[in-house]
C-alpha cells in the first residue's frame, strides 16, 4: 500500500503536524478490518478520554481542551473526561470504569508506559479502539491498542543539545533539572540529551543533574542550590519550561543578568516563548498537546475503513531569539 | 527525700552516660545541625559564601513558618495535614485580589487561611472529628478549591508582592526576618502567655483541662487557626518568591516536613509538650541535609536513603527513655 | 464466699443498653449504612453506575488497598500508624516484576520477604526504643521509596513481568471478578478471626486501649507490636506484587500518598486512631466506600479534576461529620 | 517464698528506695505501710519486674530471680492488683477478665460463649453481677476494682500482691476481698497487702513492714505493734508526739451555719439514667456529705454541679444568682471547684511539672493581658507546696513522678489556689497516708470555718459522718434520705441506703 491516511497538515494556528509517516513513506498499519472492530457513528458514540494529570500545568489544560474542543466541533455529544490526578492507579481504574459506561473509544493521555494489561485486555475482549496521546503505551498496536499520536522524546532531548551547543558554543558546563521521576519522558529527554552531547558536544561536561519534578518551584530551589555550589556553570537544559521559568527566577534573584547563564527547555508554552524574548531563555523546544484534531480525524478514518498508521509522530517546532516575537501566538 | 538523691550509687559510668542522654535529648538537634555544617565546610565549595547561607535561610523560612503552627497543633496531642493545601489557597487567593494592592491581597489569603484553620478546627473541637480525618479532608477539599480559583499557574508582577520575596532589610531577606519574628512570637505565646500554658495542658490531658475549666474547645480552635495563617504566610511568602502562583504544586508534602521538623526537635507527638526553637533546628537540619546531597549531585534515590537514616538517628538520640 | 451480690449494671434490654448498642452500631457500622446509601442514590442516579462492569471495577481496584488496608487496620488499633505501606507497595511490585524472570515462587516470595524485612525492622524500631511509629515508618517512607528508585535506576527501569503463572495470579477471573479479590475476601475473614477470636488479636487490642495496662496484664507488647508491622509490611509488599501480577510490570510511579487513602478507610470504618477499638468489617466497607466516591465522581463525566478534589475532600468531611454526630446523638 | 535483700532504686531526682529488705513467707498476709512517697509502690514493681533495682538482690522460692517484665513475674505466679486499676476501658469486662487464657474451642480459636459464661461465673462470685460484653469502662471505678481483683486471683498464683485493693471499694465490696484474701491464705498462698487503712491491716494482716522515705523502719508482727505505735514509724515520730499532736481529723461542732443563706444550690437535676431529680444546697461553712454506694450517682451530682455533666434539666444557684451558661469554666468562674475522683484520668496534666499544674486553674487570674506573671505564680505555688507539705524535688519536678498522694496534694493546692466558695471534693482521701489524711482533713475543717461551703464524697462511713454537718444519701441516682445533727451517724446512712433497697432500678428510670 502506498498512501497512508496520514492526516495532513492544517493551517491553523499552533496546530499539530505530523513529522512521521509522512507522504510516502511507510509503515505498519492498520484497518478496521485487521483489528476485528465494527463500524459506529463517532457522533452518537461514548467517548471516552483520560487524561492523566491535572490541568494546571499549560501542557495539560491546552491537551485536555483541545480534545473538548474538537469534539464539541464534531459534535460529539457523549464525551466523557476522567482526570487521574497524577494517580496511576486511579488512571486504570479511570478507563475501566469509562469502559463499563459502555465508551466506543478511549482516547489516552497515558501517565505511565507499563501497565496498562488490565485496561487493553478488557478493551480487546470488547473490540474498543484505544488511541494514546502524549505518551506511549508498550504495547501491540493495531491489537493491544489502535495507534499512538505524540511527539518524539528522545529526540526533543536531541534537539535541546543541539542549541545547548550551538548556544554554548561546543564548550562549556550545563545542568539538566530532569522531570519526574520514574517517567518515560523524562528517561527519553535525559538519554535524547546526554547522548547528542556525548556524540557532538565533546567540550560540553554535564556537572549537575538534579530532579524539579516538573514543577516552577522545585526548579528555582534547586537552580538556587546550583548556582552556589557550581558558580562556574554556563548552560542549564530543563526538561520542561516549567522548572526552566523557576531557574529563571533564581537566576534573577542571585543578580544575573539575562543570558548569562544559557537555558534551553521543551514545551513551548507562552511564558517560556516570552522567556525567550526577554533574553532569559535561549531557546525552547516545542511539545504539542493540541491532540484533538489529530485524534479525531484519525479516528474518523479508521471508522471509514481507511488505513491507520501505528504510530503518528507530530513534529514540534522549535523556538529561539529569530522567531520568538513572532511566534509567541502559536505558543500555549 | 530530695536530699538524699546525689549520692550515685551504681557502676560510674551509668551517671554519666544518663546525663549525655538527657543532654542528648535537650539539644541533639543543635548538636545534629552543627555536625552537618561543619560537614559542608570541610566538603563542600563554595559553602561558607554568604549568598549560600542566605539561599539556606530562604528556602527553610516557610517550613519553619508552617512548623511553628504545627507544633502547637501537636502540643495539643493534634495534627494538621492541611498546611500545604492552605499554602495553595493563599497563593490562590493572594493573585485573585491582588487588583486591589498587595497588602489588601494579602490580608484575604491570611484570612483564608484562618477560615480553613476555623473548619478544620470546628471539626475537631466541637464535632470531635479525629484530628487526622479532619484536616485531610482538608487537604483533599483544599488543594481543590485553590485549584478552582487558579486553574493554572499564574504570573504577577506586582512590585509590592515581588519584593516581599526578594526584598532585604538591613542586608537580611525579608522572608527570614518574618520567619524569625513568628519564632519569637510562637516562642513567647508557648512560654510566656495563658493561651500557651493551655495548650500544653490540654495536649497533656484533655479532661483534666475540661474539668478545671479551660476554654479547651476554644482553645483547640485557636490552635488550628493559627496554623492556618501561619500557612497561609508561609503560602503568601512562596508565592512571592517564585513571582507566580501556583496551587497546583506549592507545599505539596510539606505537611510531612513540618512534621519532622516537630519531632526531631524533639516535640512528642503525644502531646503535652512544645519546644519552638529545637522545632525551628529541626527545620534547619532538614533543609541542611537536603541542600547537602543536592549541592554534591547525588541522586534522588540517595536523598530519601539518607533523610530516612537521619530522621531515625536524631529522632532515636532525643526519644524519651524509660526509667527502667 | 460472701453471696451478697451489687447490681452494677441494668441488665441488657432497658433503654440505656439499647442506645449504648446503636452507638456501637453505628461507630461500628455507620461506614456500612453511608455506603449502602451512596449505592443507592448511584443507583438511581446513573444508568451506567450499578453494572456488573462497573461493580468489578469498584470491587477490583479496591481490593489491593483494602490489603493494606487490613494491615493498617490491626495497627491503628493497636495504637500505631504505618506511613511506609504506600513505597512498600511500589518496592514490592517492582521486585515481584524482577523477580518473575525466576519463576512464579520468586516473584512472591521476594517481595514479601523484603516488605516483610522493613516491616520487621520499623516493628523492632517502634517497639524496642520507643520511637513514635508516626516518625520511624515515616522514615520508611522516604528509605523504602528510596530504595525503590535506587533499583529501578532512578525509576526509569520497569521491569516486565514474564512469568505467565505469576501474571494469572493478578488476572485470572472467576465469575467477572480477578483473584486478588478472592485473596482479599479470604484474607479478610482470616484477619478477622485473627482479631477477634484469638490471644494475638486480644493482645493488639489490649495494647491500643491502655498499653500500659496491658504490659501490667501480662501481654507482650514488644512482641505484639512487632508481629503488627510485620504483618503490615508482609500485606502492602503482597499487594504490591498482586498488582504487579496485574499489571505485569512493576511500574514505579504507584503509591504516593498511598497511606493517606489506606489510613482514611480504616478511619471511616470506625477504627479509633488512638487505637483499642475497631474492626475490619468497617474497614472493608470505608475502602469501597472511598472507591465508590471516586466512581460516582466518573459518572458525573465532566467536572475538572479541580472540582473532582473538592468534591472528595467534600464527601470526606460528611461522612466523617455525619458518623460522629450519629455516635453523639446516640450516645447515654 | 519471695524476698527482696538491701533493694535500692533511684529515679531522676529521688531515691525511692534504700537498701530496703523485706521476706514473704508462704501463707503469710504481709501488710506493707508508710506515707506517701515511702516507697511501696516502687518496691511493688521492683518485684513484679516493671522496674530493674538499680542495687540488691530478688530472691523467690529460694533462687535468685529477676523478671524482665510484669509477664514474666507473672508466669512465675507472681500476680499483682496495682494502685491505680489497670485494665484497658475499651474492652469488654469478659475480654479484661481472660486475657491471655481465654477459652478455646477445638480449632484452637477463642470460644467467646464460654468465655463470657465463665467470666460473668467468675465475677459473681466476686458480687459483680454486669453484662460481661459492655466495654469495661461503663463500669464504675469499685466493680472495675473489683474486676482486676478477680483477674489477679484467678490467674494460678503463688503470690498476691494488692497495692491499695480497698481505696475504691465499698464495705460490702471489701468484705468480699477479705473473704478472697482468706481463702488464699488457706490455699497456702503468700499475700502483701499495701493500704492506708489501718483497721483493715489489724483485720487480715499477719505480719507488716514499714518503710519510710524509701528505707525499710520496721519489720514485725503486725498484732504485737498497737496502732499508735505503727503510725509513729510511718511518721518517724515518737509515740508520744504522735498521741500528742493528735489523730482527730474532725474537730469542729455540727450545724453552726444553718442560718445563713446557700452559697451554691443545685435543684431537680436530672439526667436519664443517671439522675433522677437530685436536690443539694451547701451554706457557707457547711461541710454537706454524700453519702451511697458505688454508683449511686455521687461523682454524677457534683459533675453537673460543675457543668461537666450535660444535663436534661435541673439548675445551679451560687451566692443566690443561677448560672446561665452550663460550662465548667462559668461554673468555675461562679467559684465552685470540684476536686475530681480520678486523679490520672481526670486530674493530673502527666507532661507538666508540680508548679505548672497547680498554676493551671488560677493562671487567667494570675495573669496581665494573657501573660503570665512568673512572680505570681511563683509565690502561690510556694505557698500551696508548704501549707500542703507537697513532697517534690522541686516546683518544676514533673506531677507524674510524684507519689499518687502527692498529686492528689498538688491536684487541692491547684483548687485552693482559686479561692472558691464551694469546695466539692469527690473523695480527697482516697490513696493518702494516715498523716496526710489527717492534714487534709484538718484542711476541709479549716476552710469551712473560714467561710468555705464544702461538699465532701466519700466511701469511708468514717470520714465522712466525721466530717459533715449534714448528709444526703444517694441511691441509684436519687436522693433518698438526709440526716443532720444527731442523725449522722454510720448506722442511720446504711439503714437509708437499705430501706430503700428494694426500690426497682428500672422503676426509678421510669420517671427520669
Ligand atoms: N517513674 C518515676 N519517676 C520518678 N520518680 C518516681 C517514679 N515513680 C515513683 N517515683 C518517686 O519515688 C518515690 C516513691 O514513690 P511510690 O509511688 O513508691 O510511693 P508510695 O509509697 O507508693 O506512695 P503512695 O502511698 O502515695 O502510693 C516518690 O518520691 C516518687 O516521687
Ligand atoms: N446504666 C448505666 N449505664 C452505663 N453506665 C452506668 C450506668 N449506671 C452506672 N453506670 C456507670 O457507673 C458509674 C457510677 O459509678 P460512680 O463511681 O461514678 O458512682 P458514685 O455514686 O459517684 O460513686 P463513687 O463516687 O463512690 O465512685 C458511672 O460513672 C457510670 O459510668
Ligand atoms: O510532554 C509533557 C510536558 O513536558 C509536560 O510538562 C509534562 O508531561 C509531559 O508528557
Ligand atoms: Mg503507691
Ligand atoms: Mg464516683
Amino acid at each position: 500500500e502506498e498512501t497512508t491516511a496520514a492526516p495532513a497538515a492544517s493551517s491553523t494556528q499552533g496546530q499539530q503536524v505530523v513529522a512521521t509517516p509522512t507522504g510516502a513513506s511507510t509503515g505498519p498499519t492498520c484497518t478496521l478490518e485487521q483489528f476485528g472492530g465494527t463500524k459506529f457513528d463517532l457522533k452518537t458514540a461514548v467517548v471516552g478520554f483520560s487524561q492523566s494529570e491535572k490541568e494546571a500545568n499549560p501542557f495539560r489544560i491546552a491537551e485536555t481542551q483541545s480534545i473538548k474542543d474538537e469534539a464539541a466541533k464534531l459534535g460529539i455529544e457523549n464525551l466523557r473526561v476522567t482526570n487521574a490526578q497524577s494517580q496511576f492507579s486511579k488512571q486504570i481504574t479511570d478507563v475501566q470504569q469509562l469502559i463499563a459506561q459502555g465508551a466506543q473509544l478511549l482516547v489516552i493521555a497515558p501517565l505511565n508506559s507499563d501497565g496498562w494489561e488490565p485496561v487493553l485486555q478488557q478493551a480487546a475482549a470488547k473490540k474498543i479502539p484505544i488511541i494514546t496521546v502524549d505518551r506511549k503505551i508498550n504495547a501491540k498496536p493495531c491489537s493491544d491498542y489502535l495507534t499512538f499520536i505524540g511527539s518524539d522524546f528522545y529526540q526533543q532531548g536531541q534537539r535541546a543539545a543541539d542549541q545547548m551547543i550551538k548556544a554554548l558554543g561546543g564548550k562549556g558546563k550545563v545542568a539538566i533539572l530532569l522531570g519526574a521521576p520514574g517517567n518515560n519522558v523524562t528517561t527519553e529527554r535525559t538519554n535524547g540529551f546526554k547522548d547528542r552531547i556525548k556524540e557532538k558536544g565533546t567540550g560540553i561536561e554535564i556537572s549537575f543533574e538534579q530532579t524539579g519534578e516538573f514543577a516552577r518551584e522545585k526548579g528555582q530551589q534547586v537552580t538556587e542550590q546550583l548556582i552556589q555550589s557550581n558558580p562556574d556553570i554556563n548552560g542549564i537544559y530543563a526538561e520542561n519550561d516549567e522548572m526552566a521559568l523557576g531557574a529563571v527566577t533564581a537566576l534573577k534573584g542571585a543578580g544575573k543578568e539575562p543570558g548569562e547563564i544559557k537555558i534551553v527547555s521543551v514545551d513551548g508554552t507562552k511564558s517560556a516563548v516570552q522567556g525567550i524574548v526577554d533574553g532569559w531563555l535561549y531557546s525552547v523546544i516545542e511539545s504539542n498537546p493540541r491532540f484533538g484534531p489529530l485524534a479525531f480525524e484519525t479516528a474518523q478514518k479508521f471508522l471509514n475503513g481507511e488505513p491507520i498508521p501505528d504510530k503518528v509522530i507530530i513534529s514540534d517546532r522549535e523556538y529561539d531569539t529569530t522567531n520568538a516575537a513572532s511566534s509567541l501566538s502559536e505558543a500555549y | 527525700m530530695a536530699e538524699a538523691t546525689t549520692a550515685p550509687s551504681g557502676p560510674p559510668g551509668r551517671l554519666d552516660r544518663a546525663r549525655v542522654f538527657i543532654w542528648l535529648q535537650e539539644y541533639g538537634v543543635y548538636a545534629a545541625v552543627l555536625a552537618l555544617l561543619a560537614f559542608n565546610v570541610l566538603f563542600t565549595p563554595h559553602f561558607l559564601d554568604a549568598a549560600n547561607f542566605r539561599t539556606q535561610l530562604v528556602q527553610v523560612a516557610p517550613i519553619v513558618i508552617v512548623s511553628l503552627g504545627m507544633a502547637l497543633v501537636i502540643g495539643t496531642q493534634g495534627i494538621d495535614l492541611s498546611v500545604g493545601s492552605v499554602m495553595a489557597l493563599a497563593a490562590a487567593v493572594v493573585v485573585l485580589y491582588l487588583g486591589y494592592g498587595a497588602w489588601p491581597a494579602i490580608l484575604m489569603a491570611l484570612l483564608a487561611g484562618a477560615v480553613v484553620g476555623a473548619a478544620g478546627g470546628s471539626l475537631v473541637a466541637y464535632v470531635g472529628v479525629q484530628p487526622i480525618v479532619a484536616t485531610l479532608a482538608l487537604l483533599v477539599g483544599v488543594r481543590g478549591i485553590a485549584n478552582v480559583l487558579v486553574p493554572q499557574l499564574k504570573e504577577f508582577r506586582n512590585p509590592d508582592l515581588i519584593a516581599l520575596g526578594s526584598g532585604s532589610l538591613l542586608g537580611l531577606p525579608l522572608v527570614v526576618i518574618i520567619a524569625a519574628a513568628l519564632t519569637v512570637v510562637v516562642t513567647f505565646l508557648v512560654r510566656r502567655t495563658t493561651f500557651g500554658r493551655q495548650v500544653v495542658a490540654i495536649g497533656g490531658n484533655r479532661a483534666a483541662s475540661e474539668l478545671s475549666g479551660l476554654p479547651v474547645k476554644r482553645v483547640l480552635l485557636t490552635v488550628y487557626v493559627i496554623s492556618g495563617v501561619l500557612a497561609a504566610i508561609a503560602g503568601v511568602l512562596a508565592t512571592a518568591r517564585l513571582q507566580a502562583s501556583d496551587p497546583t504544586s506549592l507545599g505539596q508534602f510539606i505537611e510531612l516536613s513540618a512534621i519532622t521538623a516537630v519531632v526531631v526537635g524533639g516535640t512528642p507527638l503525644t502531646g503535652g509538650r512544645i519546644r519552638v526553637l529545637s522545632t525551628v533546628m529541626g527545620a534547619l537540619l532538614m533543609q541542611l541535609l537536603s541542600a547537602t546531597l543536592i549541592k554534591h549531585n547525588l541522586p534522588q534515590s540517595w536523598t530519601q536513603m539518607v533523610q530516612a537514616g537521619i530522621i531515625l538517628a536524631a529522632v532515636y538520640a532525643t526519644r524519651e527513655r524509660g526509667t527502667r | 464466699m460472701t453471696t451478697d451480690t451489687t447490681v452494677i449494671a441494668p441488665e441488657s434490654g432497658n433503654g440505656a443498653a439499647r442506645k449504648e448498642r446503636i452507638s456501637h452500631l453505628i461507630q461500628q457500622h455507620g461506614a456500612l449504612m453511608v455506603l449502602f446509601a451512596l449505592i443507592v442514590v448511584g443507583t438511581f442516579g446513573f444508568d451506567s453506575f450499578a453494572t456488573p462492569e462497573n461493580a468489578a471495577s469498584v470491587v477490583v481496584a479496591s481490593s489491593f488497598t483494602a490489603i493494606i488496608a487490613i494491615g493498617m487496620t490491626f495497627v491503628i488499633i493497636s495504637g500505631g500508624i504505618d506511613l511506609s505501606v504506600g513505597s512498600l507497595f511500589v518496592l514490592g511490585g517492582v521486585l515481584a516484576a524482577w523477580g518473575s524472570q525466576y519463576g512464579a515462587v520468586v516473584a512472591l516470595l521476594l517481595p514479601l520477604l523484603a516488605c516483610g524485612a522493613v516491616g520487621l525492622a520499623q516493628g523492632l524500631l517502634i517497639a524496642r526504643t520507643g520511637m513514635a511509629p508516626f516518625i520511624v515508618t515515616l522514615a520508611g517512607l522516604l528509605g523504602v521509596r528510596g530504595l525503590m528508585l535506587a533499583i529501578s535506576d532512578e525509576g526509569a527501569t520497569t521491569y516486565l513481568v514474564r512469568d505467565r503463572t505469576f501474571a494469572a495470579l493478578g488476572q485470572g477471573e472467576i465469575l467477572g471478578l480477578t483473584y486478588p479479590v478472592y485473596i482479599t475476601i479470604v484474607l479478610a475473614l482470616l484477619g478477622m478471626l485473627l482479631l477477634q477470636r484469638t490471644g494475638f488479636g486480644q493482645n493488639v487490642y489490649a495494647i491500643g486501649g491502655n498499653e500500659q495496662a496491658a504490659a501490667l496484664m501480662g501481654v507482650p507488647v514488644a512482641r505484639t507490636k512487632v508481629y503488627v508491622y510485620l504483618m503490615s509490611g508482609l500485606l502492602a509488599g503482597l499487594a504490591g506484587a498482586l498488582n504487579a501480577a496485574r499489571l505485569s510490570s512493576g511500574v514505579t510511579i504507584l503509591g504516593i500518598g498511598l497511606e493517606l487513602d489506606v489510613i482514611a478507610a480504616v478511619v471511616i470504618g470506625g477504627t479509633l486512631l488512638t487505637g483499642g477499638a475497631g474492626g475490619l468489617t468497617g474497614t472493608i466497607a470505608g475502602v469501597l466506600l472511598l472507591g465508590v466516591i471516586q466512581s460516582l465522581i466518573n459518572q458525573v463525566g465532566n467536572l475538572t479534576s479541580s472540582f473532582q478534589q473538592v468534591v472528595s475532600g467534600a464527601f470526606l468531611a460528611l461522612v466523617v461529620i455525619a458518623q460522629r454526630l450519629l455516635s453523639k446523638a446516640q450516645r447515654l | 517464698m519471695l524476698e527482696a535483700r538491701g533493694i535500692s532504686k533511684r529515679f531522676p531526682g529521688v531515691l525511692a528506695l534504700d537498701r530496703v529488705s523485706l521476706a514473704l513467707r508462704p501463707g503469710e498476709v504481709h501488710a506493707l505501710v508508710g506515707e506517701n512517697g515511702a516507697g511501696k509502690s516502687t518496691l511493688i514493681k521492683v518485684f513484679t519486674g516493671v522496674h530493674r533495682p538499680d542495687e540488691g538482690e530478688l530472691r523467690y522460692r529460694g533462687e535468685p530471680a529477676s523478671f524482665a517484665t510484669p509477664l514474666d513475674a507473672q508466669r512465675s505466679g507472681i500476680s499483682t492488683i496495682y494502685q491505680e486499676v489497670n485494665l484497658v476501658p475499651m474492652m469488654s469486662v469478659a475480654r479484661n477478665l481472660m486475657l491471655g487464657r481465654e477459652p478455646r474451642n477445638r480449632f484452637g480459636v477463642i470460644d467467646a460463649a464460654r468465655m463470657n459464661a465463665e467470666a460473668e461465673r467468675v465475677l459473681a462470685g466476686y458480687g459483680v453481677e454486669t453484662d460481661v460484653r459492655r466495654p469495661l469502662r461503663t463500669l464504675g471505678i469499685g466493680a472495675q476494682q473489683m474486676v482486676a481483683l478477680a483477674r489477679a486471683v484467678s490467674i494460678d498464683a503463688k503470690v498476691v500482691i494488692m497495692d491499695e485493693p480497698t481505696s475504691s471499694l465499698e464495705p460490702r465490696e471489701v468484705a468480699t476481698l477479705f473473704g478472697v484474701i482468706r481463702r488464699l491464705r488457706e490455699q497456702d498462698i503468700a499475700v502483701i497487702y499495701v493500704s492506708h487503712r489501718l483497721e483493715e491491716l489489724y483485720q487480715v494482716c499477719d505480719r507488716v513492714t514499714v518503710l519510710r522515705d524509701g528505707r525499710l523502719a520496721h519489720t514485725g508482727d503486725i498484732h504485737e505493734l498497737e496502732r499508735i505505735q505503727l503510725i509513729s514509724l510511718m511518721l518517724g515520730r515518737d509515740v508520744g508526739e504522735v498521741r500528742s499532736g493528735g489523730l482527730t481529723r474532725f474537730s469542729r461542732d455540727r450545724g453552726r451555719a444553718v442560718t445563713a443563706e446557700p452559697v451554691v444550690e443545685a435543684r431537680g437535676l436530672k439526667r436519664r439514667h443517671v439522675l433522677q431529680d437530685v436536690s443539694v444546697s451547701v451554706r457557707p461553712g457547711e461541710v454537706v456529705g454524700l453519702g451511697g454506694l458505688l454508683g449511686a450517682g455521687r461523682s454524677e451530682t457534683a459533675k453537673a454541679i460543675i457543668g461537666a455533666l450535660p444535663l436534661d434539666s435541673g439548675q445551679v444557684i451560687v451566692a443566690g444568682s443561677p448560672l446561665r451558661r452550663r460550662t465548667t469554666a462559668g461554673a468555675i468562674k461562679a467559684g465552685i471547684s470540684l476536686l475530681p475522683e480520678d486523679r490520672k484520668a481526670e486530674g493530673i496534666i502527666p507532661t507538666l511539672s508540680v508548679r505548672e499544674n497547680i498554676a493551671l486553674a488560677a493562671l487567667p487570674a494570675l495573669a496581665r493581658a494573657g501573660v503570665v506573671s512568673d512572680a505570681r505564680i511563683d509565690q502561690v505555688v510556694d505557698t500551696f507546696m508548704k501549707r500542703l507539705r507537697i513532697k517534690a524535688s522541686s516546683p518544676h519536678q514533673k506531677v507524674s513522678e510524684l507519689s499518687g498522694g502527692n498529686q492528689q496534694k498538688v491536684l487541692l493546692a491547684r483548687w485552693l489556689a482559686m479561692q472558691p466558695k464551694v469546695l466539692i471534693l469527690d473523695e480527697p482521701t482516697r490513696g493518702i497516708d494516715v498523716g496526710a489524711k489527717a492534714e487534709v482533713q484538718a484542711l476541709i475543717d479549716e476552710l469551712a470555718e473560714a467561710g468555705l461551703g464544702v461538699l465532701l464524697i466519700s466511701s469511708d462511713l468514717e470520714e465522712l459522718v466525721e466530717g459533715s454537718d449534714r448528709i444526703l444519701v444517694l441511691r441509684d441516682g436519687a436522693v433518698v434520705g438526709e440526716l443532720s445533727g444527731d442523725e449522722v451517724t454510720e448506722e442511720r446512712i446504711m439503714a437509708s441506703i437499705a430501706e430503700h433497697s428494694s426500690t426497682n432500678p428500672e422503676e426509678a428510670d421510669a420517671h427520669g
